[in-house]
């Protein structure tokens, strides 16, 4: 029996990179939007540039789930031969098939449990292009009309964002608006209708569609980032030249055109932090963007900047490890080496946003902090959430707030004589005030270093100097957990002595869960932690739990361990959940694996895969 | 650790400049350098370069990177802020601090190892990148501060007399630095005031990535082009007591020679260095004939000196990115926020 | 995720050679690279030279960094074992395997980001090192694999087109090979298969340092020495769907001119390329001439391809270390162990 | 009261480093050790090469303790004017001053509670000698006669030392005789005889006074290491000058001189483990040395060996951090860092040497460690053994043993048909073969890479095939764990509740703490991991235990870290002691903040400093 769903189902196009579909397959996942229903859309692609399989998957769900549901999908555009065998085989008994039946297929390859829509994609084309590059784009444009009338997208959604997409190029418009109704017209003479239906609806209200990679660095705009200095990878190249973007638009000076911010590729992720470092210490907001093999390279900086105490950012966007691993695919696997990155006793504050709009606030957050605590923050993005575009509510800013610039030193201060230890903990938070060069003639001035040295940043190497000053950052690090944003409780129903803890792009799937683990009369806490170090309220809500399951996008159980070491948990009641196969975490792996844990007597932790 | 407190009475000799600075107010920490080092000599053009020019101290930046040459920007002009980052990255550190305010002159002192072995390829790009600076490479062929092994600028003409050791092809920094784009590249010696001064200053002057090659012996490893014998020097000029953790104290080596001659230098290893200078009629400004130049010198075993090329109307990083006069770290919360209103907009546009 | 398998069926006209291998037997993975990128070229051309000189395929080693580029050892020479390693980091791992064992055939590929920019102090110091290997790089002047930015190796001719965007000095890997060593250097064209293989042959057949820089251009981002265009280019190419993420196939560019002739190359993107191929007289041994050589056609905006310097009795890195001829990996217990004996000698002589 | 003690006494020496102190202090610790007493003497020098302070602290212990007792000392001998407070400070009260008396000093110089033994060296040495090097040096030469008299050390020791020292150099043994004997003349002369005495006695048996690092690289020699990459950096760089010097004696080919090893100076630490992992892909045994900065310099590498499997072996010799931290001091703080270097889901295998004999024994055990598990070893020193001389059991070595070379598929094994996957677990240990380049023409090659692959080595972006192969490393890591050295158990006279867990460095000083803490009635009983992952046993050891402590150098208590998070241990009972001012951990303070611990009612983890 075929499937029936009214905006509920999910749909996957398999194609293959280079081919134009991308921008094909945004259009249908926004036309849905454009009908009131909330889109999750998920790019799978290769790490390669032309001619390898790629994937999108479009989750429809006018209930509003933003995660990777996880089972089969309701229907399947295959698009891509090279791949037909495995796409076939996901999609759900009673799902659909559609594909393009120019040519014949032998009978083995479909199966019988599916519902299979053929349409003779590359003849039409033919029929109606001659030029290769037209016939190979519009085959694109074609699907997406037949598919509109398959499912039921309004007509003039996808007209109106064709017309928004080429603005004032009328030959774009009408040739587009051309192909698609030749996929309409060509469902509406070939294929009966099907289970899965689109109804419109108003559940998107105000929200955004946008990638967390452009949030995030529009957050590093209204944050006072002017320096960004880079190193192109994958996922996080994205964030730099959104940060251009903005930047060219939004920090040039109106009246001469100069810029008021710098941009520079660096060359490699190790000079990239070190402009960091270097703009850091002279006063400017700066930040760099990576993933996990710059994290690695920018190790020996990240310890200079906590024991010479200099600002930095950096964004993270984590992707598939170890090693080169999977450049391609997402995780949230770089969160211990960030937390106690470099060598020595080190300890870093991390932001885990858990979706664009949160990109943004703690993209100008982060250089709030780091001027404050004068250290490395790192905003810990992973791939889902930075390369995909993300239904979400829209950005926010107060116009009264103003930059906290920390501790600084001006030249009145150190004019009206007061006193400068570079390293002297005044205010009793462990946190000195600096200086930034040029400031005074004759007062303010200090060597900054490495290497240890006293309160007033004379070179020292004795123990007592030494420990005293390691101490000082132990107690900076007690106050970072002030100013780290407060976790976000989400509680059960009921009373209940399970917790969960969860973070960043894992967010949208865990809720899910815990609404299917709800309707299974499964009751558990969640909580969403925004930050290392933990604050109080993170550790007041493991103390009031039985168990506490920690689900995260790792082998290895990171933040599980952080929570462990700094907060002095008990392994026992930390259960690990724990999906790293690279694609997003799913809903339904977590409501699996969480039952599962409930059900069998005891809760050990057996990490597992998703799907 | 520090323990000799430097004497602050003010020489009545000491004659202020046109800012009424006198020269003590360029000077630094007590060296902790080994007596004799070249590297303190160069602290001391440097102090003597920014005392000419009448530059306000507190206006530079000095940044280095890690080793006994790193060090020395402790020992010179006590009132800037400096930064000894980490071991061959100085130049990264440089272009950021550069980058976030545009008004102060910039100050690289580097080693060889610092900057040629670790550190090549920030030396590389800071220059191509036409950093405004004034980078000083404190080159005596060796680690210093580790003891003695070879870096990557010792003499190539050396490399078989032992075998294992120096086997290495030697970097050029200066033929590098002319490859790069340099648009300012000058070589000089640690003991020749005369030369290295005026040299300083006419780096500090140039907009633009300056570079400087400094040949400055280490009088305890006597490392440096020309030289195979770093720790066997040590071993057999303290034959008579035989042990190596004893330090002799050794004369700085000065020179004073006029433009277009040789001179001889004989180092504290008793190796021979032939330094040249250009003479007078050379012209820097064509950069063809100064690798030529260098090169048919190198050649003959001699060490060409002076300012070897310089582009007059060099354009900075500044300028490739158009930025804004005002340094970027001192733009306000209303230049840097676009504020609620263009955020709406964008917000629209995402809908 | 290669899912075109490869037919294996010999072609009948495949002529074996001297070792009794066809061309076929030097061949690799079905490549995942852009339909006409230069890249393939390339290999294509390795795999000429190493059936031409009838080397056992699986005596050679591959190692490459991160890259389009660098994957490119994943197709061709099936039968050797390859080392994608990590980004601008090739050099060290090459020379590390070369220390193992001396008796491969080393060859390094790499591209312009993988050597120049990230890699630029591993490229100088492999080659002053002398490994002996063969240093491929696929110099497109661009960023593929992550789509399309600058690198180290642009243009500066083309600096100021467009502002903020290359305005950096580029860097010539020919010149920095020989300043810092490389006792074989030559530069080439990926479609330029007549000059390219007997290129590939001799670097092979030296010993010590061989570099040649293959201008590859890149038929997606169309970045390239000459070019300031990138994404701009495929936007406006694209004009007709205005869709970044359309890709045309393209047909690789190649070239077949004379010795001492100037060949003007039109690009994927409409830039041109002016290729000058030494003339047959051109003395390649006379490393200073080769030196002006490049820098005087450089200025006048020609590209020198050919072999442009060899040292043809270099030595090189065993040579220096004076290690045994038995490959360090092939030493047995007997050779390696001193024994309890000797410890008891150690152990004697600290008490 | 004058202090009075007889082969139980500290005496410290402050000098100027580049003065040639050096070695008359260490020929007076070695005819200490020929008397048949023990010795543990410690070098504290600055980072610098010459004129700064530098101290050489020679604990005299007949009963056999090799750690930092802690406390004052019993004889200071004051040569360097800069430190002379904080010296004169330092002495016991009713201890000994002994000074340079040449130029007179007013009487506030001096403490009333102590002992003065001035003697005029200058004037000695300036009367003796004209040229001012012989002044300087001889003057060194001059106060160990002058000690040795005083202590009484055998004349006759002296001089076979200074035999040995200078071999055939007739000239050099008489000067230094001479100025011995001229010392032991102007004590005799002016000073009367102290409380503090040696006697001859016969606790150094056979054994050997050694540097770890020399130790570690004599290891490497013995361990089949034939190429060694490294850059200089402190404390790490006498491992490789070591290695070098072993290499020139022990494995040229007596026939042709060539070498039987390579050693290449890196530029860097990247380039360094660069080459390791590339002549460890090639099947040579290949290592580095370095310390902090350098390990942080090569996460990116170290995540290669793990994902691609290539054994390499970093010698860590650690010194203070963060950052540049104190160069020259002493810390266990790159254990965290080395244990999960690089970014992604990594575990790497350490091991930790309690003493230069054991340098020895793991420096040649990491190489078949690493060839076995194809990964990173790290063999973890530190400042303290690597650079000191310390007294400990000979080298052994069992000429029957042969190198592990692992898994590794001969021509014969793929000319038969041999199965090769090189990421396929065979034989259910997590262990796969490997195939070293060049080995058969048509068979065993592969492509190696960081990315992720299938079991045949093939590139592979699939989710369920990279779990198998994360979950196969894991098995590795579990198969590492039999071959990690077993702990060594110390246990208490007594059952006791109470453990102890340390390792490296701690342990001479920890055995001392056990010992005093054992005369107050206080049970203790101790364990000593020698490496990572932990054994069973160490589990085993912990769960006995009610409450463990866990004693390091450093700040953040590391090693409890990995306890906890690789054990699943309770934090609540595992109580950290933490010393890390950079100087060597003392008995006494071991012994103060277990004591302190055990009295106060709760055992609260409050990290603090030695001393
Ligand atoms: C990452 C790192 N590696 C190694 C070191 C150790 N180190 C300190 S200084 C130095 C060499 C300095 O040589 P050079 O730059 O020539 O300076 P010099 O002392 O000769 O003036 C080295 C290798 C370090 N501090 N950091
Ligand atoms: C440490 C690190 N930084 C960045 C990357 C991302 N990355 C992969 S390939 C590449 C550039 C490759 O450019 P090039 O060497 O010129 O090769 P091409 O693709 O042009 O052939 C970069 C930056 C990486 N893999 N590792
Ligand atoms: S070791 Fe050499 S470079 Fe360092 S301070 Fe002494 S003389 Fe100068
Ligand atoms: S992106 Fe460029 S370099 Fe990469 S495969 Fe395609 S054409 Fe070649
Ligand atoms: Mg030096
Ligand atoms: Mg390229």
């Amino acid at each position: 029996m075929s499937l029936a769903a009214v905006n509920d189902f999910v749909v996957k196009f398999a194609n293959v990179n280079g081919s134009g579909s991308a921008s094909a397959n945004g259009m249908f996942a926004k036309s849905i939007l454009r009908m009131g229903v909330p889109v999750a859309a998920r790019n799978i692609f290769p790490s390669n540039i032309q001619g390898l399989p790629t994937w999108y998957e479009v989750r429809v769900s006018e209930a509003g789930y933003l995660g990777r549901r996880g089972g089969g999908v309701e229907l399947m555009v295959a698009m891509n031969p090279q791949t037909w065998d495995q796409d076939v085989a996901s999609i759900e008994p009673g799902g659909y098939l559609f594909y393009d039946s120019s040519k014949p297929l032998p009978p083995a390859k479909f199966r019988n449990d599916i519902e299979v829509l053929g349409l003779p994609l590359t003849a039409i084309c033919n029929a109606a292009y001659t030029d290769p590059r037209q016939r190979q784009l519009f085959k694109n444009i074609i699907y997406v009309g037949a598919l509109a009338h398959l499912i039921g997208i309004e007509e003039s959604v996808l007209e109106t964002l064709v017309r928004e997409e080429f603005g004032s190029k009328v030959a774009l418009i009408d040739s587009n608006l051309k192909a698609l109704a030749m996929g309409r017209d060509a469902a509406a003479e070939n294929l009966a209708p099907i289970g899965l239906r689109m109804r419109r609806a108003d559940k998107v209200g105000d929200r955004i569609y946008v990638e967390g990679n452009s949030a995030a660095a529009l957050g590093a705009v209204y944050g006072g980032a002017t320096v960004c200095a880079w190193y192109p990878i994958t996922p996080s190249t994205s964030l730099a030249e959104a940060f251009t973007a903005h930047c060219q638009k939004l920090r040039t000076d109106p009246k001469t055109g100069e810029a008021r911010y710098a941009v520079i590729q660096g060359e490699d992720e190790i000079a990239s932090i070190g402009i960091v470092v270097g703009a850091g210490w002279n006063g400017a907001r700066a930040f760099t963007c990576t993933s996990g093999p710059g994290v690695s390279l920018m190790q020996e900086f990240v310890g200079l900047s906590y024991f010479a105490e200099i600002p930095a950012v950096i964004f993270d966007v984590q992707r598939g490890g170890p090693s080169t691993g999977m450049p391609t695919r997402t995780q949230q696997s770089d969160v211990l080496l960030a937390a106690y990155a470099s060598h020595g006793d080190t300890k870093h504050p991390l932001l885990f946003p858990e979706d664009p709009a949160e990109c943004f606030d703690f993209g100008a957050l982060a250089f709030d902090l780091a001027d404050r605590l004068q250290t490395t923050v790192f905003v810990m993005l992973d791939l889902d959430i930075g390369m995909n575009e993300w239904l979400c509510r829209p950005f926010r800013w107060d116009d009264s707030r103003k930059l906290d610039r920390g501790k600084v030193m001006t030249y009145d201060d150190l004019e009206t004589g007061k006193v400068f230890g570079r390293y002297l903990d005044v205010d009793g938070d462990g946190i000195a005030y600096r200086t930034l060069p040029g400031v005074h003639p004759e007062r303010g001035a200090y060597f900054t270093r490495g290497t240890s040295r006293d309160p007033y940043a004379r070179y020292s190497e004795e123990g007592p100097v030494y420990v005293a000053n390691m101490q000082r950052l132990l107690k900076k690090f007690e106050t970072a957990k002030t100013l780290i944003p407060a976790p976000v409780a989400r509680p059960a129903k009921r009373r209940t002595p399970h917790g969960a803890v969860y973070f960043g792009s894992t967010t949208p799937a865990m809720h899910e869960a815990l609404d299917l683990l709800e309707a299974q009369g499964v009751h558990v806490d969640g909580l969403r932690v925004r930050g290392f170090p933990f604050n109080d309220e993170v550790m007041a809500f493991i103390e009031a739990h039985e168990t506490v399951f920690v689900v995260e996008q790792n082998r290895d159980a990171q933040l599980r361990t952080l929570i462990m070491v700094e907060g002095g948990v008990d392994p026992a009641k930390l259960v690990p959940v724990l999906g790293y196969d690279g694609s997003p975490i799913t809903a339904r792996f977590i409501t699996d694996e969480i039952s599962r844990r409930m059900q069998g007597s005891s809760v050990t932790p057996t990490p597992q895969a998703a799907e | 650790m520090t323990y000799i407190t430097k004497p602050r009475l003010h020489h009545p000799l000491l004659q202020p400049n046109a800012l009424g600075f006198t020269r003590r107010d360029y000077e630094g920490k007590v060296s902790t350098l080994c007596a004799g080092c070249g590297h303190d000599s160069i602290s001391a053009a440097i102090i003597q370069a920014a005392y000419e020019l009448d530059l306000p101290p507190h206006r530079l930046a000095k940044l280095s990177g890690i080793g006994c040459s790193s060090k020395t920007p402790d020992y010179f002009l006590g009132n800037s802020h400096g930064f000894n980052s980490v071991h061959g990255r100085m130049p990264s550190v440089l272009t950021g601090a550069n980058a976030a305010n545009r008004e102060l002159i910039y100050l690289g002192v580097s080693g060889d190892g610092d900057s040629a072995s670790i550190g090549l390829g920030q030396f590389a790009h800071s220059i191509r990148r036409s950093v405004n600076m004034t980078y000083i490479v404190e080159n005596n062929g060796v680690y210093g501060l580790t003891k003695g092994q070879f870096s990557a600028t010792s003499d190539p003409g050396s490399k078989s007399k032992r075998g294992v050791v120096n086997h290495d092809q030697s970097i050029d920094l200066v033929g590098l630095a002319l490859q790069l784009g340099a648009s300012f590249v000058a070589r000089s010696f640690s003991g020749d005031k005369a030369q290295l001064v005026p040299l300083i200053k006419a780096a500090i002057s140039h907009k633009g990535a300056s570079f400087i090659d400094v040949i400055s012996p280490c009088v305890q490893f006597n490392n440096h082009v020309g030289s195979t014998k770093s720790f066997d020097y040590v071993r057999e000029h303290n034959a008579a007591m035989n042990r190596l953790d004893f330090i002799e104290p050794r004369a700085e080596i000065t020179v004073d020679y006029a433009p277009g001659e040789v001179e001889v230098v004989k180092q504290h290893d008793g190796s021979i260095l032939r330094l040249r200078k250009v003479a007078p009629d050379y012209d820097p400004t064509d950069k063809i004939s100064a690798i030529t130049h260098l090169q048919l010198h190198q050649m003959r075993g001699e060490v060409v000196t002076g300012l070897l090329y310089v582009e007059p109307d060099a354009a900075d990083l500044h300028d490739h990115l158009h930025t804004v006069q005002t340094p970027l770290n001192q733009l306000d919360d209303a230049e840097l926020i676009p504020g609620s209103l263009a955020l709406d907009a964008i917000n629209d546009s995402l809908r």
